[in-house]
């Protein structure tokens, strides 16, 4: 049981990666056998077109410490221009976790085509050590003190009106 | 925009004319600058056999010299003459910017004796500054004596263009030949403008130094050139000084005044050869003279 | 004993003799030290002398290789395969003059200048280098003279190298020496910087770093 | 705010049709590939805990038959209805896996590939780390199959005609492969005539036999081949559509001359104004002149002249007497002509658009462009070539026939400034020219190479015999070619200076001519022709194959194929057979008829529709129209090329990706950081116990 409090705390990073350029890339850095840091979780999208700002805010909502979004470079996308689509919306968001205090090294978008496997791990632990220095994001943790909070009002204005 | 001069030891010593013509050179342009506040050396290439932390912490203690001078600066701009010089500190500075547990301690060592380095210097070479900064343009119209008919083979040694060609190509560079075009003289096309002149082994190890000395030399007299013209005080000096040695080495008669550019550049500029050093040498480029005339022939 | 240290004097025996000397070349790996390369290779980019294809670009290149006992992409190879005590006792490391046309040409991007900075300070700190021999000689005491005065002063210097190298390369060289001197060119004075107290706690603080960062490394 | 659909508990019901959820989980060892990092049983015992999860087994081999047998049985005797494989990459056996569901009667949809080789145990070093993120992956693997469906896969017909860009050998050898088969080959090229580099060539390794005795056949083949449509002079301009029903636009250059008139007599040429020829001839590399109306070389194919505007006289000025226009009794000159553009429809594309060679001007410590006699290899092929510019004559720019000749291997090559690689055919082909330069002339012939590479049939029994011709081999890199003579043989000639690495001594070599065996490089335009046709490059820029080793011809992008040296340096034997390989690629979809594609398109849940039009500008095909009768948007699930683009958008959340549905992503990012399954609290508890086990 104490194991989680002596184990040191390592981020987790949840990735969106096209189909096409960022996860063959990833496919090739395993071929060629680079190491990278282990705290990365790739969820395979056809194209980072696909990515909704909802997946970005429900990651970080779970327990996401970072989310990176992988994508073709600008003009060589495999459906035309999907990966602009996600550049305009990404910096919107940006703004929005800017606001919300989420850090933005935290949520990264990159252009990686699919012979660039080194990008791969320099990118992946490049965000892990960023996000390491940023420490533990804990959404979950404060939505949950932000819960109780809320429960314990609700409660007194239930009895309020039972009053 | 004023300028940091860093001199190095071999300017205040060797290469004592280096620094008269430059200054001299730099005071007819309008080149404004002042020299680097308690400087010490560079390290030069020696330095780096013996201790590499000491040779970059000693080095980048003039960097940070030229900090705190220019504190109000964002970017200073430092002049080396000196090849060796001009190198080290680029490199010094190549090393800290891309090891940072090096940059670290140096930094500590820094700050231990109250200096500090951001890396807001830029390490110029004089002839980067005349030919990029001042302009060609401008030294041509400077010119008072076109330095007609006179064939100078630019000689750029190792270091100023080795291994960092930060103003000019590695293999052939330009940039001395774009000055002697500008004060009317012709540039020799010659295939030793970088090949090393043995460095201090022309003065420590006679046998391997002197034949390099020798060729590069030979190739220029070959060449039809009347003047050789350096940027660098240790290839002035073996190249200048060890003449009679080659020559009763090898049994031949070359005779080649062997300058630095700032004295060549000097001389159109109007410049009278004393106030450019130019009493030091122990082989007067004659014909350099005579085609300056006036003032300058009498010194032939 | 060790004829490889003075190219100089190895090469005129040889003359003398008319034959070269009869020696053992074979090498047992029991002689060789497996470590040198990796220590070698802690130099800044020194990893790539590991992607050296043997090309001798830089032994073509280098304006004194014909000098040299060993060329320099011999060198790079004897240092890879552990060729620790050949490489330190050699004269190639003391005749390269920095002219650094190797590492611009390598194909490989092996800084061979550098590597060869670290086989000199390998050899001095072994006591490998040819203690005769005037390069290291001349290295060692302008870094002791910069050390102690901040600049170097090339009069002092040279005397000094020569009394402890060649006394007799000195009386040839008197003459030029006088006629430098004579011209303003060459001073028996030594060059000092004013705030010399500055420059100790630099070199103070090098040390304390450079000991403290080992210290950490070993705790981890 | 994300109230996940499935936390109503009723999808849950209906996501598994009417039947409770059995997931069968499968872990693959790889050999030692995964389990050397990965505790697959560990994974193997943690994920059998999971809740709804029915069968859990690791495997030595799970792609192997009986892996996929296991699966197979599995699903017919514990009734599974999901299936999770972590296994490699899905890149290389979803198909292998969605196959052997669908054989044991389950909707190959409902499976799901987990990758713990590439993105896991290949790139980390830390067991308990590799085990802990596989195991994050199966949970949400295993947690997003609850949101799967049965889909139906589509099929679409193959358009039986092939388009191939570039005539190289390549190109010329897969077109008449496929056209011999029956079907139809739209053969693009870009200069005026077939024939590539091949026709360049003089002879060729390691047989000697001549180039053009062997390629112009083959040339002659194409313009007469009934199944062939030969567009030379022409670039492909836009690609659109997939696999099977390819639509492309070609542009053709005007020639200024009608091509189905023109015979090839050359009377215009004779006729033109021009007594003299001026202009540097292309083919000849600029060392012999053409006029400005000309033909690139005389078996040139087609057998059509050309015009070069820039150069012509009538272009400029319009006042030439046009005398070329009075010679040719065919009226086949026409000045006014314009670019043309034909649109065609191909089911498959096979890109063989060839290399270039080095510059050596990027090395310029060989000289090339400063001495004139130092040479690149291929304007040394033309050189010795008999129809050459100087009728197979070796002699110097000077005009000297060369009493020395230094041959200068890897230019460009294997060095970290310019191309990392090894061009391949370098070796070879200097062999090649020493023996032909040997075989002109009488000169001393030496070879610098840094290493000799003949792996080839017959390659090093053909360096064994140019060794036995005296050729000179010095093993080192050149490092300077010089006109700094120090000894009086080197006078007024080119200097070598290059360490004799076998003996350890730096030479000095004078010689009268330099060649430069420069190597391959992909075409500048490499990078655009990529983009066209939706392909990728790899590092250096040459195409890139869908495996280096199991899918070498064919690209990620399906129906597009490529051949020869676009793909990397190769000789012509290889670049023949992977023509050869290319065309049966594009041959097989072809003789299926038929092609299935990923039923990973988006479509539009009417009633939830606001008809905000946000999607519509979005799709890059236009698959999307707005229906103004009912003020909804409609995606043409035939044009949807499933990015998801428009899911991503949609305000109204309206829009469903198959295979990429919001829930099943959702469910995937939660089950990546926790488990948190729909009526399954239980699971939590589960996972703990196992967890400390």
């Amino acid at each position: 049981m104490s194991d989680n409090n002596t184990k040191k705390w390592e981020p987790k990073i949840i990735a969106f990666f096209c189909n096409w350029c960022t996860y063959t890339a990833a496919d090739l850095a395993g071929v060629s056998r680079m190491k990278y840091a282990p705290n990365v979780r790739v969820i395979r999208i056809m194209c980072s077109g696909r990515v909704d700002p909802q997946f970005i805010l429900q990651a970080f909502a779970s327990g996401a410490d970072g989310v990176l979004i992988g994508g073709c470079h600008p003009g060589d996308c495999h459906y035309s221009e999907g990966n602009y689509k996600m550049l305009r919306r990404f910096r919107l968001l940006q703004k929005i976790l800017k606001i919300m205090g989420v850090e933005e090294d935290r949520c990264r978008l990159e252009w990686i085509s699919a012979s660039e496997g080194d990008k791969v791990k320099s990118v992946i632990n490049d965000m892990v050590e960023r996000v390491k220095k940023l420490g533990p994001l804990g959404i979950p943790e404060n939505l949950a003190k932000l819960d109780e909070e809320m429960n314990v009002i609700e409660d007194i204005f239930k009895r309020e009106e039972v009053l | 925009m004023k300028y940091l001069y860093y001199p190095g030891c071999s300017l205040k010593c060797t290469g004592r004319s280096y620094e008269e013509s430059l200054l001299a050179v730099f005071k007819v342009l309008g080149i404004d600058y002042v020299e680097l506040d308690d400087w010490n050396c560079c390290g030069a290439t020696a330095y780096m056999a013996v201790d590499e932390t000491k040779a970059f912490a000693i080095a980048s203690r003039n960097l940070a010299l030229a900090e705190q001078q220019f504190k109000n600066e964002n970017e200073i701009n430092i002049i080396a003459p000196c090849s060796a010089c001009y190198m080290v500190l680029l490199k010094t500075q190549n090393f800290l910017a891309q090891n940072e547990t090096e940059l670290k301690k140096i930094k500590y060592a820094l700050k231990e004796s109250g200096l500090n380095y951001e890396g807001k210097v830029k390490i110029r070479h004089p002839l980067d500054v005349l030919v990029n900064d001042f302009g060609i343009n401008a030294i041509t119209k400077a010119v008072k004596h076109p330095l007609k008919g006179i064939r100078a083979a630019s000689y750029y040694g190792c270091q100023t263009v080795r291994p960092y060609a930060t103003f000019d190509d590695a293999r052939d560079p330009s940039t001395m030949d774009k000055i002697v075009k500008a004060i009317g003289a012709e540039p020799v096309d010659w295939p030793l403008k970088t090949r090393c002149c043995g460095a201090s082994l022309t003065g420590t190890v006679e046998q391997v130094g002197l034949p390099l000395c020798h060729s590069i030399l030979y190739e220029a007299i070959k060449k039809r050139a009347d003047v050789i013209i350096t940027s660098c005080p240790l290839c002035q000096f073996n190249l200048e000084c060890y003449q009679t040695k080659i020559n009763k080495k090898y049994n031949q008669d070359l005779h080649i005044g062997v300058i630095y550019f700032t004295q060549l550049l000097g001389l159109a500029l109007g410049i009278l050869p004393p106030e450019l050093g130019m009493n030091r040498l122990f082989v007067k480029p004659e014909s350099v003279y005579k085609s300056v005339g006036g003032g300058a022939a009498i010194y032939v | 004993m060790d004829k490889s240290v003075d190219v100089t004097t190895f090469a005129l025996d040889n003359a003398e003799n008319g034959y070269k000397d009869i020696e053992r070349r074979l090498k047992y790996e029991t002689e060789l030290d497996k470590d040198f390369k990796e220590k070698i290779a802690e130099i800044a980019h020194g990893e790539k002398l590991y992607s050296c294809i043997q090309c001798g670009t830089c032994s073509a290149t280098c304006p004194v290789s014909h000098y040299m006992d060993y060329t320099p992409r011999k060198i790079i190879q004897m240092v890879r395969e552990g060729f620790k005590e050949d490489v330190l006792k050699s004269a190639t490391v003391w005749l390269c003059a920095s002219c650094y046309s190797c590492s611009v040409e390598c194909p490989k991007g092996i800084k061979i200048t550098d590597v060869m900075y670290a086989l000199k300070r390998e050899a001095i700190i072994t006591g490998h280098y040819p203690k005769h021999f005037p390069t290291p000689v001349l290295a060692n005491n302008f870094f002791k003279q910069v050390l102690k005065h901040g600049r170097s002063s090339e009069g002092p210097l040279l005397l000094k190298m020569y009394l402890k190298t060649n006394p007799l390369m000195l009386f040839k060289n008197m003459k030029l020496g006088f006629n430098l001197w004579k011209m303003g060119r060459l001073s028996l004075k030594t060059e000092k910087i004013k705030n010399k107290g500055n420059l100790n706690k630099l070199l103070g603080g090098i040390e304390k770093a450079t000991g403290t960062v080992r210290k950490e490394a070993a705790v981890n | 705010m994300f109230t996940n659909l499935w936390e109503e508990g009723q999808l849950f019901m209906s996501n598994t049709y009417g039947s409770t959820l059995r997931i069968g989980f499968y872990v693959c060892h790889c050999g030692h590939n995964i389990a050397s990092l990965v505790d697959v049983v560990d994974v193997q015992k943690y994920v059998a805990a999971l809740p709804g999860v029915v069968v859990s087994r690791d495997y030595k081999y799970m792609c192997s038959d009986p892996g996929q047998e296991l699966i197979q049985t599995d699903i017919k005797e514990y009734k599974l209805n999901r299936i999770v494989v972590a296994s490699c990459s899905p890149l290389l056996h979803e198909h292998t896996f969605r196959v052997a569901a669908e054989k044991a009667g389950l909707n190959p949809y409902f499976f799901h590939m987990v990758n713990i080789r590439e993105n896991v145990s290949w790139v980390h070093d830390d067991r308990a780390a590799a085990t802990e993120k596989a195991k994050d992956l199966a949970r949400a693997a295993i947690q997003r199959v609850f949101f799967h469906k049965p889909l139906e896969t589509k099929t679409v017909p193959v358009n039986p005609a092939v388009l191939i860009v570039g005539g190289g050998i390549s190109g010329i050898h897969a077109a008449l492969t496929i056209a011999n088969a029956g079907k139809h080959v739209y053969l693009v090229e870009r200069e005026p005539t077939i024939g590539g580099h091949m026709a360049m060539f003089d002879k060729t390794f390691p047989t000697l036999d001549c180039a053009a005795c062997i390629l112009t056949p083959k040339m002659s083949a194409i313009k007469s081949h009934p199944n062939i449509t030969l567009w030379t002079y022409s670039e492909v301009e836009k690609v659109d559509g997939f696999v099977g029903n390819y639509k492309v636009t070609v542009k053709r250059k005007p020639r200024y001359v009608i091509e189905e008139l023109c015979v090839g007599c050359m009377d215009c040429i004779e006729a033109c104004i021009y007594k003299e020829a001026k202009y540097p001839d292309e083919f000849n590399l600029g060392l012999s002149k053409r006029k400005p109306i000309y033909i690139p070389f005389p078996q040139a194919t087609p057998q059509v002249v050309l015009f070069d505007p820039e150069t012509c006289i009538d272009f400029k000025s319009h006042r030439c007497k046009k005398t070329c226009i009075e010679a040719c009794d065919r009226n086949a000159i026409d000045l006014k002509q314009t670019e043309k553009f034909e649109e065609i429809e191909v089911g498959t594309v096979i890109l063989s658009t060839g290399f270039k060679t080095f510059d050596p001007k990027l090395s310029p410590q060989y000289g090339y462009g400063k001495f004139p006699n130092v040479y690149t290899s291929l304007e040394i092929e033309r050189l010795v070539n008999a129809s050459g510019p100087t009728s197979g004559e070796v002699i110097t720019r000077d005009g000297k026939s060369p009493k020395s000749v230094g041959i200068i291997h890897c230019v460009g090559s294997r060095d970290e400034k310019t191309n990392k690689w090894c061009s391949r055919v370098c070796c070879m082909y200097s062999l090649k020219l020493a023996h032909l330069i040997k075989e002109h002339t009488d000169a001393e012939v030496y070879n610098f190479y840094i290493d000799m590479r003949t792996p080839g049939k017959g390659y090093e029994e053909f360096y064994d015999k140019l060794m036995n011709e005296g050729v000179h081999f010095i093993r080192g890199r050149v490092a300077e070619v010089t006109d700094w003579a120090i000894v009086p043989e080197e006078e007024n000639r080119l200097t070598i200076r290059v360490e004799d690495t076998l003996i350890g001594v730096v030479r000095r070599i004078p010689v009268d001519m330099i060649v430069l065996s420069v190597g391959l490089e992909p075409r500048e335009d490499a990078s655009e022709v990529r983009r066209l046709f939706n392909i990728s490059c790899s590092t250096e820029g040459f195409f890139l194959e869908r495996h280096p080793k199991l899918a070498p011809v064919s690209t990620f992008t399906d129906g597009i194929f490529i051949a020869g040296a676009c793909q990397g340096p190769k000789d012509i034997p290889d670049s023949v057979a992977q023509a050869g390989a290319a065309a049966a690629e594009a041959l097989s979809l072809i003789s299926a008829g038929n092609i299935e594609l990923e039923p990973n398109t988006a479509k539009i849940i009417e009633q939830y529709c606001s008809g905000c039009k946000s999607c519509v500008p979005l799709c890059p095909y236009s698959a999307i129209s707005f229906k103004e009768d009912v003020k909804k948007a409609f995606i043409n699930e035939a044009l949807c090329k499933g990015c998801g683009t428009c899911v991503a958008a949609c305000p109204s959340g309206s829009i469903i990706q198959n295979l990429f549905e919001d829930e099943q992503i959702f469910s995937e990012i939660d089950g990546l950081l926790k488990f948190a399954g729909i009526g399954l609290k239980e699971s939590d508890t589960a996972r703990k116990e196992v967890e400390h086990v």
